[in-house]
Order: C-alpha cells, then structure tokens, then sequence
C-alpha cells in the first residue's frame, strides 16, 4: 500500500503492509530521511492504537477533525491528511474566488451585533459581526479592505460552525 | 440536618455538589434547562426538576422557577454553587421569604458585598488597602473618559456586579475606551442582569491571591490560607494553586492578609464560606480588591492542601451546626494545584469550542482529582461557560504536584472538540511558571516567550503519526481522498498538485 | 537517578510504578506475555519488550528473559512490583550479578525473611511474640498429621514462600487434612514455583495488621504506621485502612507494633520498602506473621494519610539517596480506605469471572485515587489474578471515608463481567463493619449475618427495570424472545408456558 | 406495547407507549400492584438510560448478561427477562433429561485434575474435576449421587465458561 501523506502541512510518502497485528512500513518527507519499520498495531480501543515500533511504545489516538485526521501521541497533537496518489484525479476544484473572501462563524453561536450593512465600504480588520458563544463575544473583522457585497448575519441568528455570515470584495 | 437539598446549577460544581450531599445521605434535587436534561447532573441526582428554555435567562437565573422546583419536591434548603444566582441577593432573600434555607451567607452580606463600589467603600472604612478607583458605577462614557483620564491609563473596566472576568476589559487610550464600555456593559447585562460598570487603575503584573474564609452564624470564623490564581485569558482564573509560591517563601503575609481578610468579612457580620480576592504588586504590597460571597471554583486546592470538605461545611454550617474548629487546627499540608479544562481553542485566541465529544480517557492514580460535569456523548451546549472539568492535583512539595500535573494531562483525552489540555502542559514547563513568576499577565507573555515553541520531538512520531492515520482510514474502508479532504485547500493540496502533474 | 526503568510486572500496579517514573522524568520499559500485548501497562509505558507465552511461568517468573529485555532496553534499574519475582532472591541476586539495581532490599534480607520458618526463627530470636507452629516447611502427610494433633486444631497450612492467600488453607479435622495439604502445595508450586508447606496453629477471630516501614541503604529506617487489612475472602485481603480502627482507639499500639518492626528488620539489615504482618487477638496481642519484603498492593492508604509516595521513595532509595526524614517527621492524618475491585462472583463463593469488559464508569470527584488496570474493551485473561483496580477514598474521619467509598463504589461501573463493587457497599453498611470490629473472619460471619439482605428498595426499581429492558431489547430492533432465553429454563418461563396454556 | 416481563425471577406485566423522550408505562407484578406512570427517558450512552419518572431520576444501566439483561439502577442489580407474548410459540423446548445432571465449567479455565472415571459411583457433593483460573482451583462437586455417565474433561484442557465436562446419571 501507498499513499501520499501529509502531516501537519508537510508532505511525505507512506508504504506499508500489514499481516494481522505486525505491519512493515517506510516514511519519507522532506524533513525525515526514508526509514524502513517494523511494527505491531492493536486498535485497543476505537480509534485508539498502540503501537510498538522497535520498542518504543506509541499510544496513538485518532479522530476525524475538520481539516483532516487529528492524531495524538503523548499529548502531541498532528494534523494528517492522507491520500491515494490514485484518487488523486476524483480531488474537485475547491479554490476560493480570487477577490472575494468570505467570513464564516468560527463557533456556533448567537449574532448579537451587525456592525455593517451590504455595500458599505470597509478597512481591513474593520468589526463586522458580533458573535456570542458560551458568554463570550467574538469581534469577527474584515479579512480585507473592500466592500460588503454579501450579508447574510442577522441579529439574534444561531449560526453553526463555519456558516456563511459575509464576504468582502 | 437536612433531609432534602435543591442545586441550583449545573455542569461540574452541581455534579461536585451532588456528590457531597449523597455523601452526607441527604437527597439531591438537580435542575436543568432545555438544554441540560441528558447533563452528568441530572443524570447522578435523585430527583431533577426541568426549569425552562437554554437561555440562562430563563432557566438557571429564573428565581421563581427555582424555588417552585424546590416547594414541588419538598427540598429543604438550595446550594446556589457559583455563578448564576450564587451572589443574587434578591435570590437569597426570597429563598429566606419561602422558608427554604439558602447554603451561603445572610442577604444583607451578600448585597453588602455584592457590589463591588460598595465594598471597596467598606474595606477603606476598616483601613484595608484597596486600588485607586472610581466608588460608584459609571454609565455615561464621556464621564467615563473624565475618571479614567485623571486615574490615568492603563485603566481597567469591571462589571460591578462581576466575577470570571465576565465584563472586563484592559483599555489603554481613550480611543478604546467607548467601545470597550459598550462590550463590557451588555456582556455584563447579560451574565448578571446588571450593566453596571466601574473603573480602577490597572496595577501592571500583579499577582491574584485570595483568601478562603469560613464562619458559622454564631460568629465563629477562620481562614484556610490563600490561592494564587494569577494565571488567567481573558481575565479568567485558568491555573489555582494553594499555596501561593510567593506566600509559601513568605509565610507572615498568609498571617496578614488573613486577618486582612477575617476584618473585612466581619464588617457584615459574615457567615458560612466566602472568597476575598486580593492584588499583590511586585513589592508584595496587597490590596483588596471584592469579596466573593460564595463558594469559589478553585475551592478543590484548598481543600487538598488543608483536608477540609467545604462543601460539607458549608451545608452543616447552613443547618446550624457550630465551626467546630479554630484557626489553630487549621494546617496546610503540601501543594495543590488545579487546571481549569475548557472547550476552547488556546491557540485561536481562547475561541470557545463546543461540540460532542466522542471520547474521554481520565487521568487516574495517584494524588489526582477530577470534579468533572461531562461524558463520553455529551454534547457541550453553546449557552453556557465551556468549563468542562477541573483537573487538581496534590503532592508533598510544588515541583512534585508540578510533575504529577504533568503526568495526569498526559493521561486526560477528550477526542471531538478542542480543549486547552496541551496548553496547560506548555505552561507547566515553562521555567517562569516553574519558578513560580506568575503574575495575571502571564499568559499574554508567554505567548510571545513561546511564539516558536522549541519541542524536542521524537523523530518517530510523523512516522507513526503518518501509519495510525492510514490504518485508521483504511480500517474504516472509506475513501482516503474524501476523507483526507479539508475545509480550504492546504498547502499540501496544491502540492500534491504539482507533484502529479510531473 | 536512573535513566531508564523496567517494570517487571503487570496490572495495576505497573500502571502506577510507570506513572511514578513518568512523574520522575525516568524511561519506562514494560515487559509482557502473549496475554498482554493490548494491557494498560504496554499502552502507558515508553517503551515495551514482549517476553513469552500467557502462562507466567513462561514469562513474568522467567528471570533469564526479563533480564534480556532489560539489557536490550539499557534499563538500569528493574521495580519488581509485588508477586512474581518481587520476593524470589535469585532474582534479585541476578539482577545484581548483571549490574542491574534491584528496586528492593538485598537478596540477603529476601532471601532471610522470603522462608516463614525462617523468618519465625529470627523473630523469636529477638523475642518477638510469634504463632505456635513448625519451624520447617512439613512434606510428608503422616509428619503433618503429627504437627496438626500436637498444636491441634484448627490449623493453617501456609506456603513457606507465599502470599496473598495462595496455597494456604484452613483445617478444622484431620480427615481434611491430607486434601487440603495437596490443594495447597501445588497452588504453591504453580504461584511460588516452590511446594514447601508450613503449619501453624489458627488464632480465632484475630485481625490482620500490618506495619509499613522503608529504611534507606546507610541503615536510616522509620515506620509509616499500620494498615488493617482483617477485611479477608479466601484468606486475600480485600478492604484495608489506615488508620486501623484498633489502633486509632490504642494509639500506644503503634508505637508498640512500629518499635517490634524496625526491631525485626534491622536484625537483616533490610533497606528499601518493607511490610511486617502481625495477628492481633482479641486481647490486643499482636503476634509477628511474616515479613513482605517488597511493595504492598495496600500502600495507596499509607500514601494517602502519611502524604508520601512509597514508589518514589523505594527509587530514590534504590538510587542511593538517603531517606530524608526522621520518625518525628511522619504525620498521619484522616483516614483512608481502599476496596481492591476483583473479576469475581460474591455471591458464588467469589468464583472468578474473567471476560470482556464492555463499557467501564470510573468514580470521581474529592478524596478518591483509582489506581487501575484496566479499559473499555479489555478482555481480563485468565492467566493472571483477576484484580482490576483499587479504589481507595481519604477523608477526614473514618465515618467520613466510609460514606465516601459508598459514594464513588456508586459511581463506578463496569459491565460485561461480574465484579465485587456491589458486595462491598453492602459491608460498608454493615454495622460491625462501621463500628470497626474486624476480624479476618468477618466475611464469613457477614454471610452468615446478611443471609436475607434487608434492602429497604425504591419500589419504582422494578418498574423502572423493567421500562428500561424494554427499550433496550426493541431500540436494538432484535427479537426479545431470544434475547430474554436463558441458559436453563428459569421459573418464570415455566410460569410463562402455564399462563400461555390458560 | 404489551409484554410479559420478569424481574429476578418475579413475573410482570409491562405496559408502554413512547413518543420521543416521553413515556408513559404501566407494570404490575404478584408484589407490585399496577401503576400508570409517565417518564422521560434519554439513552446518554450507550446501554444507558436516564430516565426520569415523576421528578425521580434513574440512571439506569443495560447489558445482555449469562441468563437475562442485567439492569443497574443505583448500585443495584436486576436480572430481567422480556418477552412479547405473541412470541411465546416461538419457545424451543429447552428442558433438561429429568435424571441426568450435568456438571459445566463454572468459568473459562484449566483442568488440573480428574478426580474420578467414567462408569464411577459417585456420592452427592463428591469431588469431580479440579479447574484452576487466575490461579485459583476451585473442586467442581458431583451434584447428586449416581454413576458418572459421561466425562469429557482431560487433565492440561483450556475449557471455556459453561462446557460440559461430565454428566451424572
């Protein structure tokens, strides 16, 4: 099996086999040199696995993030992506409209301020929107000078995590 | 004693609560809002009573639900916990009116102190120190602009009604000041309904110690010694220690700012368990600073490092019952310190992030101890503080509760949300902290100490970070492409890219 | 101080040497069989090293592969934990001989205090009170029959080498006499890798109390008190506490047990962390039992109400450095209780119950340490001793901790095996039990006692039962009728069948 | 919903409607007379329920065990069995041959020793087969007196909870 990885950003190569709990496998990225390992892998408990790589012993807990795997070991956090070089090609077209740059609800919350309205002109890091979350109120700002072309934050809304609330152009 | 007791709250001081009244063999009757009838306190209740919609505002602060709840299940007396109606003293009162027992001081104490103009006002009377400031709450933000202009900047804006840094904010120019004043004073409205918002000279790096004091309605009084609580985002308390390092190579000022405070507290003739906090400046010159009239959320370092329940306290103190110790008996035996666990991003400016957490591992062994309100399942609602757990430990000596710390957030695991569990660990190494150098600023610095944060990382990891997660997929037989995919393309994506196109 | 340490042990009690060392900065290694390689101890330490078949004889009791896994690793020390080669005197010599420390006292003292009879010899030759019986381990059945008619019955058979109740009986008639000499040798045999049998007469009613001490290795030594263990089933300890509620009441008795067992120790030059059993009759004489020179499985109650961690001294010690305190320094304060939590069936003579754990809910909240074993999704092997966990509660009183562990044993939870967490909230409402009147029969009598247990139940428990199976079997869309057969045909389906034929 | 239900061993009637969190049930057993109650009830994990009936709360823990579902409800154990009456036909007939008695592993273990041979007499509570788990052997007795008509137990064998290992005639 081959994949290509990617572990907190930086890219890398996996190639691994796995007969039962034993598993072989190599790693190479640009910061670590190719390394052959021998392994034993268990889930012990779902989503959690220890595993032991030359004796040493990893107790590596996964759980799907947004924005890719999130893998813990010994309360070192990293964010993997992993990919089939032969799924590659499936990947849609996920780019952002050049000029236009959006901001969503970074919690799910209450709006309590619109500090804007469509079409008024903005600095960048001007207050847009005011969100409030567990007693907390979050200032969101323009991500960049521009006009408002897009408003859909209202006063008093729940909004879930990663909503649509604006987009400056 | 009581047969019947109602909590008043939720999360984990209802849970922590509950477990002191099934202790005592008393029953315990749990509240809870739309939002909280699968929360871990209504689960571990005897009996719970649904009090209305999530909001707060009609729920946990809605006085005439709670005290229905109490006539309807025949509950005896009410354990307020902290926050929501804790220091309401219109609360209090109606509770003394319907017959029923309110577990804390008398009303009068409460609104005596509940302001905190008027007890600055109370201490200067007693000639306790206290930091310059305006005595009465400021609403008009032009004279705003005029105190803090003679104070002079930096200057620090309070709801008067406040506590957990609810309603503050740093301002330091006049350009601020407005829309601070705005921010401050609905935030205030809508944790305490009271938008009362006061004005004091910011002492730069001070230390937060308190004093936790206990007394019963005969008069008898003593002090546990001192918290240190001066790591704290946002104005809240997130690392507690007892003793205060500062205190503990300096024992006289323990003696001091316990009578300080005993003086304070006898000005309302004050019973059952009350907080007062304290600053501390770089000459270890104190100043009082309001008094808490109520059971603190760090409560547990204190009772690690004295040996006493004070919450069992509180409630036998509430039924009558004598102190039954003096000041003499009080010792203080090693260190204890206590994380606050929060559902929040520490590196996206303390964001709050609630959510269902699937998995959660506790710490366990030895001189560990958990006041936790959730579960595996739970689902963190989006109405209420993020706190999800206090995690205390307790050793002979500070480096050693120190290093336990260490182990047990090692040990802690919450998979679905963020928390600030690691975060705690990057303090607990950081020389200042160990040092004991803290001061309430200590974070804003460390961050800018810690911008590049030197780990000296097992090679290894990316290896088996890069194999768990290819498992994990694979076992799972779902697409690695869909599920590798991210909210916006990565750096990596682009690369990716590139390298097929070769 | 060492850099690296192997644990040469399994269960709860390498959990909790491996949390030491995490707290300590040392490296852990574990060591495991076959059954283990998904076992708690494997998932927290640093570093794992596989060393044979399930069967301990062919792994945790194999010297020579412990030894191998140590030198591969560079462990420098190795923390016996208690069982297996904690107390074999080979071992230690082997691990000297390799230029590995031994965590423990030298192969001597073992080797001194590891034969019962020898350990009698010594005693009396200090005139230490001690229990009638052989001097020398008894083989032949006629030769037993012999020493039994002389001291008379009741006697005890005890392994020369044991512990923990393995290969010891009790024997109230000669007819039993050869069966049970044969039961006991080859338990001994299979858990000591050692036959020798010993026979002494059977104190009636007599407490188990037991006396903590720890020396360092230029002869400093003090005792940390006592711990009632009286609380027996199958002659293993199940309930211990400290303080003993005797000796709480005959605070003289300490003194007097503390001074015999320093006295005893010193006469081998012991070191490091050591126990000395005592028998007390109802007279209040205590009677020296046997020297465990090794870590308690009961020391987390010494921990608790001293403030000192005896896993992290025995590896100071080990290290070299000096104890660090004197008799004068040891305080004890509160009480503390701790319930050691078996894979077994009370209610079948405590039969062993192995198998997969589903979903496990573990206690919090003040005052309660879990050290444990093990997780959700653990299968307990059958290999090994079915002990899961310890739970142990401190408070400020002894009434205090007995509501507390009536508390928390509440709270925990684990499903898919049987355990005893049930049976001991009925002991702990036992009032002998609560008036402290201990005797290592106990458990029996209490049997006796409670045979129809007077539950004052919730009358709403059936229906609510009820409701709840319910919804279980239909939200798991399977049929009730298979899911409600049983293993044999119960009365209720008789039942069943005659209201179907009406 | 209607069944036939027994809670230790004690028949009952279960009567209920659900409708979401909400429930309303009526039981009645030989010594509880009926009782119409109303209930909220919520699974918080898996097998376990909050359930919560006129102001009460129970928190009320489900697993399939040996010879029913074992329901906890504050520290206490419930062995109950369900039911559906229309299924009652459905019973295999799973009684035992009157005379003979048979004699299962009590627990997953090892045989250490047979104390008796096929074709022996034996008396009532004579020891039979000796097997040995987390190193404690425990005497498995002869449950009436009579011949030993089948033995299937062998010295060093791994037998798993509930195997027949003799049977008495």
């Amino acid at each position: 099996m081959k994949l290509n990885v990617s572990v907190d950003g930086r890219a890398g190569d996996l190639e691994f086999t796995r007969d039962g709990e034993a598993c072989r496998f190599t790693y190479s990225s640009d910061r670590a040199a190719p390394q052959k390992l021998s392994a034993t892998l268990v889930e012990v408990e779902p989503g959690i696995y220890s595993i032991l790589v030359n004796g040493r012993s990893y107790e590596t807990k996964v759980v799907q993030g947004a924005d890719g795997l999130y893998v813990d070991i010994a309360g070192h956090r990293s964010v993997v992506e992993v990919r089939d070089p032969r799924a590659l090609s499936r990947t849609g077209r996920d780019g952002l409209g050049e000029g236009r740059q959006i901001v969503n609800a970074p919690m799910p919350g209450k709006i309590v301020r619109v500090l804007v309205a469509e079409g008024d002109e903005v600095e960048a890091g001007a207050g847009l929107i005011v969100v409030e979350a567990m007693k907390m109120q979050n200032e969101l700002k323009a991500p960049k000078a521009g006009r408002v072309v897009q408003l859909s934050a209202r006063v008093g809304a729940t909004v879930g995590m990663g909503d649509l609330l604006a987009a400056i152009e | 004693m009581f047969r019947k007791i109602l909590v008043a709250n939720r999360g984990e001081i209802a849970v922590r609560i509950i477990r002191a009244l099934r202790e005592m063999g008393i029953i315990s009757v749990a509240v809870y809002s739309d939002a909280d009838r699968a929360a871990l306190h209504v689960r571990m209740a005897d009996e719970a009573e649904h009090i209305g919609p999530a909001p707060s505002s009609e729920s946990y602060l809605r006085i005439d639900r709670i005290l229905d709840a109490a006539a309807r299940h025949n509950a005896e007396a009410i354990h307020p916990g902290y926050g929501f109606l804790s220091e309401n003293a219109d609360f209090a009162e109606a509770c003394e009116a319907a017959g029923i027992v309110f577990i804390g001081p008398s009303s009068v104490a409460i609104r005596a102190m509940g302001s905190k103009t008027a007890a600055r006002k109370m201490a200067i009377g007693i000639g306790a120190p206290v930091v310059p400031g305006t005595e009465e709450a400021v609403v008009d933000p032009a004279r705003a602009r005029e105190v803090a202009r003679e104070i002079g900047y930096p200057v620090l804006l309070k709801a008067a009604a406040g506590g957990g840094g609810k309603g503050m904010r740093r301002v330091d120019s006049e350009a601020a000041l407005e829309g601070a004043l705005r921010d401050a004073s609905s935030e205030a409205e809508r944790a305490f309904s009271d938008s009362a918002i006061y004005i004091e000279k910011l002492v730069e790096r001070p230390r937060h110690i308190e004093i936790q004091i206990i007394g019963d309605k005969s008069g008898h009084m003593v002090h546990l010694g001192e918290r240190e609580c001066s790591i704290q985002r946002r104005h809240q308390k997130v690392i507690e220690e007892c003793p205060s390092p500062l205190v503990a190579a300096h024992p006289e000022m323990r003696t001091a700012m316990g009578e300080a405070a005993l003086r304070i507290a006898r000005t309302v003739d004050y019973y059952n368990a009350g907080t007062l906090e304290f600053l501390v400046d770089e000459h270890r010159q104190f100043y009082f600073l309001e008094m808490n009239t109520r059971l603190q959320v760090e409560h547990p370092v204190t009772e690690l490092v004295t040996g006493y329940d004070l919450v069992q306290m509180q409630i036998r103190i509430a039924a009558g019952e004598p102190l039954g110790i003096t000041q003499e008996d009080v010792t203080w035996r090693g260190s204890a310190i206590e994380c606050r666990i929060y559902a929040e991003d520490p590196n996206n400016n303390f964001m709050p992030s609630p959510g269902r957490m699937h998995h959660v591992e506790r710490p366990a062994g030895p001189g560990v101890r958990l006041d936790n309100g959730i579960y595996p399942g739970w689902e963190v609602p989006i109405e209420y503080d993020p706190l999800l757990a206090k995690l205390a430990v307790w050793s002979g000596t500070r480096d050693g509760a120190i290093a336990r710390l260490r182990r047990v957030l090692g040990e802690y695991y919450v998979s679905g949300i963020k928390t600030n569990i690691t975060f705690f660990r990057q303090i607990l190494d950081d020389a200042e902290f160990r040092a004991g150098h803290l001061h309430t600023g200590f974070i804003e610095e460390f961050f800018r100490r810690a911008a590049e944060p030197v780990e000296k990382q097992d090679p290894q990891y990316e290896a088996v970070a890069a194999l768990a997660a290819a498992v994990f997929l694979l076992d799972r037989k779902s697409a690695p492409s869909s599920n590798g995919a991210t909210a916006r393309p990565s750096r990596w994506v682009t690369q990716g890219r590139m390298e097929s196109l070769r």
